[in-house]
């Protein structure tokens, strides 16, 4: 077991691949000369060289879109894109092409990119750097959407993303990069189909992913000391959901509260409680309950930040109001 | 595309096999031609539906360009692409079929007229939303660029794309990043209904090339001698390492911009003086000085009826797709071999 | 164990098994169990009722005794 | 008409460019048309002479409809190849554009030649049929009491509107009454109604402890325990309109068994003395609790006798009888103030006699409280009443559907005996038969009564 933080693991997961699959390489804002925005890529300039650590202007829909052609021409990039909000310029490329062009080709034209962006509020950085759009993206058929939450997600989610022939967009909340974990030194595989239970529990179902998973845990424990014992689902990948490991907690623990730092209009939240009441309407002993960011933009005092997100406060409420 | 070696000379020909190339490109127009204007009776009849955009006028910047591509090259095109498909080598009958929304399409009949592709020709669409395929081009030369390949990527697209941000942030990443883009502008005056004169600041379309230090050449898109030689000289280039080019091709659609529009925007003056330029009447004139009769022309005429009646009868004799399989290829078929790290 | 007491006793044990039954309404010589429709279960469950209300087992010999309002109230009160 | 666009449903002829009698050539322009978007003009697919013109200028048609009908004439060479859309197919057989023949009239226009107007303008009075009224209406009149098919609608076509509800609900109500509410309906979690519906409770009866009173899962789990015994049951008699409503299901049950099952009717009286003993001896040597009573030695023998006699356990459905291997025993139950039920004792062929009184015991119990189980009402495939209980000697029941067979039991008395040409007086029941004859007959009948007497003799072999 090593120690490392959030970025480093998502750095060796990065080296990795390009020291296994020549084809791989990076490109984006920043990535290289400056080291990444968020320190990411730091060093892999160096070692790998511009072709392969491939600084862009600041272009999102055109970098994005070369990214998908490169794809088209059997390399398998690494796009990193700044933040969930500078993904919007990118969107055309993302969705009409990335997400359609399998389908429209009648399945000749496969696009096997990795697209990697930052998400998520708590940096006191305002209302264009701040948002959790993932629920938008989630809502195109044709991507799978990545939420590592965790130190192995961060270090072992790329590689089989790189391996998948469709688009993969990895959501990194921004909050976590500082964060720190053991690693096994012997990295095992991790899928990037599955939820999966964080913490076990029979009273309720507390559903999360990326940047509320702490949220969820910490709720879970505070919990506990009132002789409630919460279920920690963690969603991982975003789209497709997995939705048979969120019914089956629910089906335990009868009750589910969804937490989600996005706005709760028409949200992944949203999407999460409509499947459980569709599928699991009879096993609820109580409304699906959600914990999400008030809708305003981000503000910039930081407490009102504060009281945007979600806090684990906040969600020991709603399950105490369900009457767990 | 071209059944000749890519690369076999143009200048000083042996007038005999000049001759003979030339019929090649006129029986190339003629084909695409009398597809669309099958096309046009059939969308009349409720056959072919959505948007149906015909290139019929523009026939020589395709066939042109495609003179000057090898089969490893790619081709990144519009939605007004049916010209670029067939002179690309798509067969009309997997065309036809696509437009009709048969299985037998080339795109299986879930793309339709706007969405053609096939990557066994390295045909990469189709691409529908103004200056979206750009960018696409721009990554399909990085990827050749990257593995040192001595390819060429032919990107078209029209006037209407150059107002498009991403027409100026791919020409910057080409520039920036010196990959091999053969970027070929069909200038047809208009952006849809719009004019051009109403929609860009400089209406010189090479000088907004130029200003990224991108080579570029204006050349008459009526005349199809003239787009292949420009367009030989500008891939060649390409080839050789010299980075993107740009070929703006002047030329116009004697239809409207999709199948009927209102035409409000264009005298039928303007439309009547640019007839008269018609690529086919050109060439067929130069054939006919070069001793080609009327026998000749008429005998063409036959085989591309014939070709495309064969297409219309194979498109309707194709099947619809079960819609059991509506859901397939949103995502991949193909299981990837998953390895631990 | 008096009267009171012991009617009241088996008011008590009557009222989940026959909620609706009212033991004034039985007249003296009628039995139990066909003035209150009970069945052999009720009237099983009765009995137990009984026993372990008082701790005195009641054997089956003596059912015979109690069935009737008169004789299950001598039955209580002559136990001690 | 041809289809100018995608959109497009249907087109106005405004000019028509040509007459009958003119020599048209593919690619002219024939006719304008207006859209919903503009003007188009229309051009030829075909060469030839036009006949006649179908649909005249002003006239709004469906796309789809034939316009006019052209003569073909044999193509000829063109002129240049570059023609727009020169003729190019040698051979064009006479088609009209295109050929699909749809009555071209329908839309009124302000046309020259106008198609004939439909009467309007004039009033609406068409009240529309099998009017349904609104859920506003609905709600309202739920909530004020009134019965909507006892008022006229002043609305359009006698439609009834809130107003008419409202003035009923105001005439019906007490000049001092507060406006009545619906009935309180508290709520309950989904997954509460569904154990509910599980364990046999009655939500109605229940008392929500979850937010807002609502009923939730725990609350169905303690009422399905309870009572203990000493307690008040809530639930102990039934509500005078639930037992009305249940005398008509049954009623309605029998009458169909009645109707569609041919019962026959055997009867046997069998000698208890054996039985009756050894239960007195049993009992002796056992707490209270731990007691057996005659019921259960008859239900135990029911039940065992079936495995020599099959045709009487299963279900007849479809026109066939499919036998069961699971003896399923329903037990007549009656439900206090009225009503008998018959909920299942489960393989009561292959439990043990204590357990199975045991299970007696509690079945008796819950079904007087209304807590059984869906399951246990669902499934019996054979039936004992036993009636004998509350006094009579004999008991024919009616057969349940599916089932094929009902076993009644009467009192045990005493009757005189004869034995060896010796009479004396012996604990005795009249057991009975209804079965269906679609099933089994007569014979196998007495075969299975017979059976069930030999059972009794050897108690201490159930």
């Amino acid at each position: 077991m090593t120690v490392i933080t959030y970025r480093e693991a998502l750095r060796q997961a990065i080296r990795e691949a390009l020291l296994r699959d020549e084809r791989t390489f990076v490109m984006g804002e920043d990535v290289g000369h400056y080291g990444g925005s968020y320190a990411v890529t730091l060093g892999l300039l160096e070692e790998f060289g511009p072709e392969r650590i491939r600084d862009t202007p600041l272009s999102e829909s055109g970098f994005v879109g070369a990214g998908i052609g490169a794809a088209l021409g059997g390399m398998r990039p690494i796009v990193e894109v700044m933040t969930v909000n500078f993904s919007l310029l990118a969107l055309d490329q993302i969705m009409n092409n990335a997400a359609s062009l399998l389908y429209m080709s009648g399945g000749q034209l496969n696009v096997p990119l990795v697209i990697r962006m930052a998400t998520g509020a708590g940096r006191q950085v305002g209302a264009q750097h701040s948002h959790s759009l993932e629920g938008w993206l989630a809502h195109i058929p044709g991507l799978r959407l990545l939420a590592p939450a965790t130190i192995e997600d961060a270090r072992l989610m790329l590689w089989p993303a790189l391996e998948d022939p469709d688009p993969v967009l990895i959501f990194e909340h921004a909050m976590l990069y500082n964060t720190e974990g053991e690693l096994d030194d012997q990295p095992t595989a991790v899928d990037i189909e599955s939820a999966t239970v964080r913490r076990a529990g029979d009273d309720v179902t507390l559903v999360a992913y990326g940047g509320t998973l702490r949220t969820a845990l910490d709720a879970a424990t505070q919990l506990t000391q009132q002789g409630i014992s919460a279920e920690v689902v963690d969603l991982r990948c975003l789209r497709p959901l997995d939705t048979p490991t969120i019914l089956a907690s629910v089906a335990r623990t009868h009750r589910a509260v969804v937490v989600d730092e996005a706005w709760r209009s028409g949200s992944l939240s949203a999407e999460v409680a409509a499947r459980v009441t569709e599928s699991a309407f009879y096993d609820l002993d109580a409304p699906v309950a959600r914990v999400c960011s008030n809708e305003v933009p981000m503000p910039y005092a930081k407490h009102l930040e504060d009281e945007v997100m979600p806090q684990a406060a906040d969600v020991v409420n709603a399950v105490r109001e369900m009457g767990a | 595309m071209s059944d000749r070696p890519a690369e076999a000379p143009v200048g000083p020909e042996p007038d005999a096999a000049r001759h003979e190339h030339r019929v090649h490109l006129l029986n190339e127009m003629l084909r695409i031609r009398r597809f669309e204007e099958r096309c046009v009776e059939l969308y009349s009849r409720e056959e072919i539906r959505g948007f149906l955009h015909l290139g019929i006028g523009e026939e020589a910047c395709a066939v042109g360009v495609m003179e000057a591509l090898t089969p490893e090259d790619a081709v990144v095109a519009t939605y007004r692409e049916h010209g670029h498909a067939l002179a690309r080598g798509l067969s009309m009958r997997e065309t036809m079929a696509e437009l009709q929304g048969k299985m037998e399409g080339c795109s299986r009949g879930r793309g339709g007229s706007m969405h053609l592709f096939d990557a066994t020709r390295r045909f990469f669409g189709g691409n529908a939303i103004v200056a979206g395929g750009l960018p696409l081009a721009v990554g399909l030369a990085l990827a050749d660029h990257l593995q040192g390949r001595q390819r060429v990527t032919a990107c078209f697209f029209g006037d209407g794309a150059v107002a498009e941000g991403e027409f100026h942030e791919a020409m910057n990443l080409a520039a920036l990043w010196h990959l091999p883009v053969l970027f070929c502008c069909e200038n047809n005056l208009y952006a849809m209904g719009t004019a051009l004169r109403y929609t860009e600041s400089e209406t010189d379309l090479s000088l907004k090339a130029s200003s990224y230090r991108i080579p570029s050449w204006e050349v008459d898109g009526m005349d199809v001698d003239a787009v292949e030689e420009t367009a030989r000289d500008a891939a060649r280039a390409v080839r050789e390492g010299g980075g993107p080019h740009f070929v703006e091709m002047r030329t116009y659609r004697f239809r409207s911009h999709s199948m009927y529009d209102p035409d409000r925007y264009r005298d039928k003056a303007e439309i009547a003086q640019w007839r008269e330029k018609d690529p086919l009447t050109t060439l067929t004139a130069r054939l006919s000085a070069e001793g080609l009769g009327d026998a000749d022309v008429a005998r063409l005429e036959a085989q591309v009826a014939a070709e495309v009646d064969d297409a219309v009868a194979f498109a309707e004799a194709g099947t619809d797709e079960p819609v059991e399989e509506l859901e397939r290829f949103v995502t991949s078929e193909r299981t990837s071999e998953r390895t631990a790290p | 164990m008096t009267t009171d007491e012991a009617r009241n006793l088996m008011r008590s044990v009557l009222r989940p098994i026959a909620p609706e039954a009212n033991l004034d309404d039985v007249a003296p010589g009628e039995t139990l169990q066909e003035a209150l429709d009970l069945d052999s279960i009720d009237f099983l469950r009765f009995v137990t009722g009984l026993a372990q209300a008082t701790g005195h087992d009641i054997p089956e010999r003596d059912y015979e005794t109690i069935a009737t309002v008169d004789g299950c109230v001598a039955y209580l009160t002559s136990l001690t | 008409m041809p289809s100018l666009g995608a959109d497009m449903e249907s087109g106005t002829i405004t000019h028509w460019l040509v007459h009958p009698g003119d020599v048209v050539h593919r690619g002219d322009i024939v006719a304008v048309v207006q859209t919903d978007k503009s003007d188009i003009e229309v051009e030829i697919f075909d060469s030839g002479t036009i006949e006649d013109i179908v649909v005249p200028e002003g006239q709004r048609v469906p796309v789809g409809t034939v316009l006019a009908h052209v003569a073909s004439t044999k193509a000829t060479p063109p002129p240049s190849p570059a023609g727009p859309g020169g003729p190019p197919t040698l051979e064009t057989p006479a088609v009209a554009v295109p050929a699909i023949e749809v009555p071209a009239v329908e839309v009124p226009t302000t046309a020259p030649t106008p198609a004939p107007l439909a009467p309007q303008g004039a009033e609406h009075v068409s009240a529309p049929v099998g009017l349904v009224e609104s859920p506003l209406v609905r709600h309202r009149a739920e909530q004020l009491g009134v019965d909507l098919s006892s008022l006229t609608g002043s609305g359009p076509g006698g439609a009834l509107t809130r107003a008419d509800v409202e003035r009923a609900g105001a005439a019906r109500a007490p000049k001092s009454a507060a406006p009545p509410s619906a009935p309180h309906r508290a709520p309950s979690s989904p997954f509460a109604r569904r154990r509910a519906g599980e364990l046999g409770v009655d939500l109605s009866l229940l008392t929500g402890s979850g937010p807002g009173g609502a009923i939730v899962e725990r609350d169905v789990r303690d009422a399905s325990r309870r009572p203990a015994p000493g307690e008040a049951t809530p639930t102990g008699s039934v509500a005078p309109d639930q037992r009305r409503a249940m005398q008509r299901a049954i009623g309605a049950l029998m009458a169909r068994s009645k109707r569609e099952i041919p019962h026959y009717y055997l009867s046997t009286t069998i000698d208890l003395t054996t039985a009756t003993s050894w239960v007195e001896r049993a009992n002796l040597d056992r707490a209270i609790t731990d007691r057996i009573v005659m019921a259960a030695l008859l239900l135990r023998a029911t039940a065992r006798a079936v495995q020599r006699v099959p045709e009487m356990n299963g279900y007849y459905t479809d026109g066939a009888f499919s036998p069961r291997t699971a003896v399923h025993l329903g037990v007549g139950i009656s439900q206090r103030g009225g009503g008998l039920i018959a909920p299942a004792i489960h393989d009561a062929d292959s439990i043990s006699l204590d357990e199975l009184m045991r299970r007696l015991k509690d079945l008796v119990q819950r079904a007087r409280t209304g807590v059984l189980r869906s399951s246990e009402m669902s499934d019996p495939t054979l039936t004992v009443t036993n009636l004998g209980d509350l006094g009579v000697d004999t008991v024919f029941g009616v057969i349940y559907p599916p089932q094929v067979a009902i076993v009644g039991f009467g009192r045990v008395r005493e009757q005189p005996w004869v034995h060896d040409h010796v009479v004396d007086a012996r604990p005795c029941v009249v057991a009975t038969l209804s079965a269906d004859h679609r099933v089994s007959d007569g014979m196998r009948g007495a075969r299975f009564l017979t059976e069930i007497d030999h059972l009794l003799q050897r108690p201490e072999d159930l």
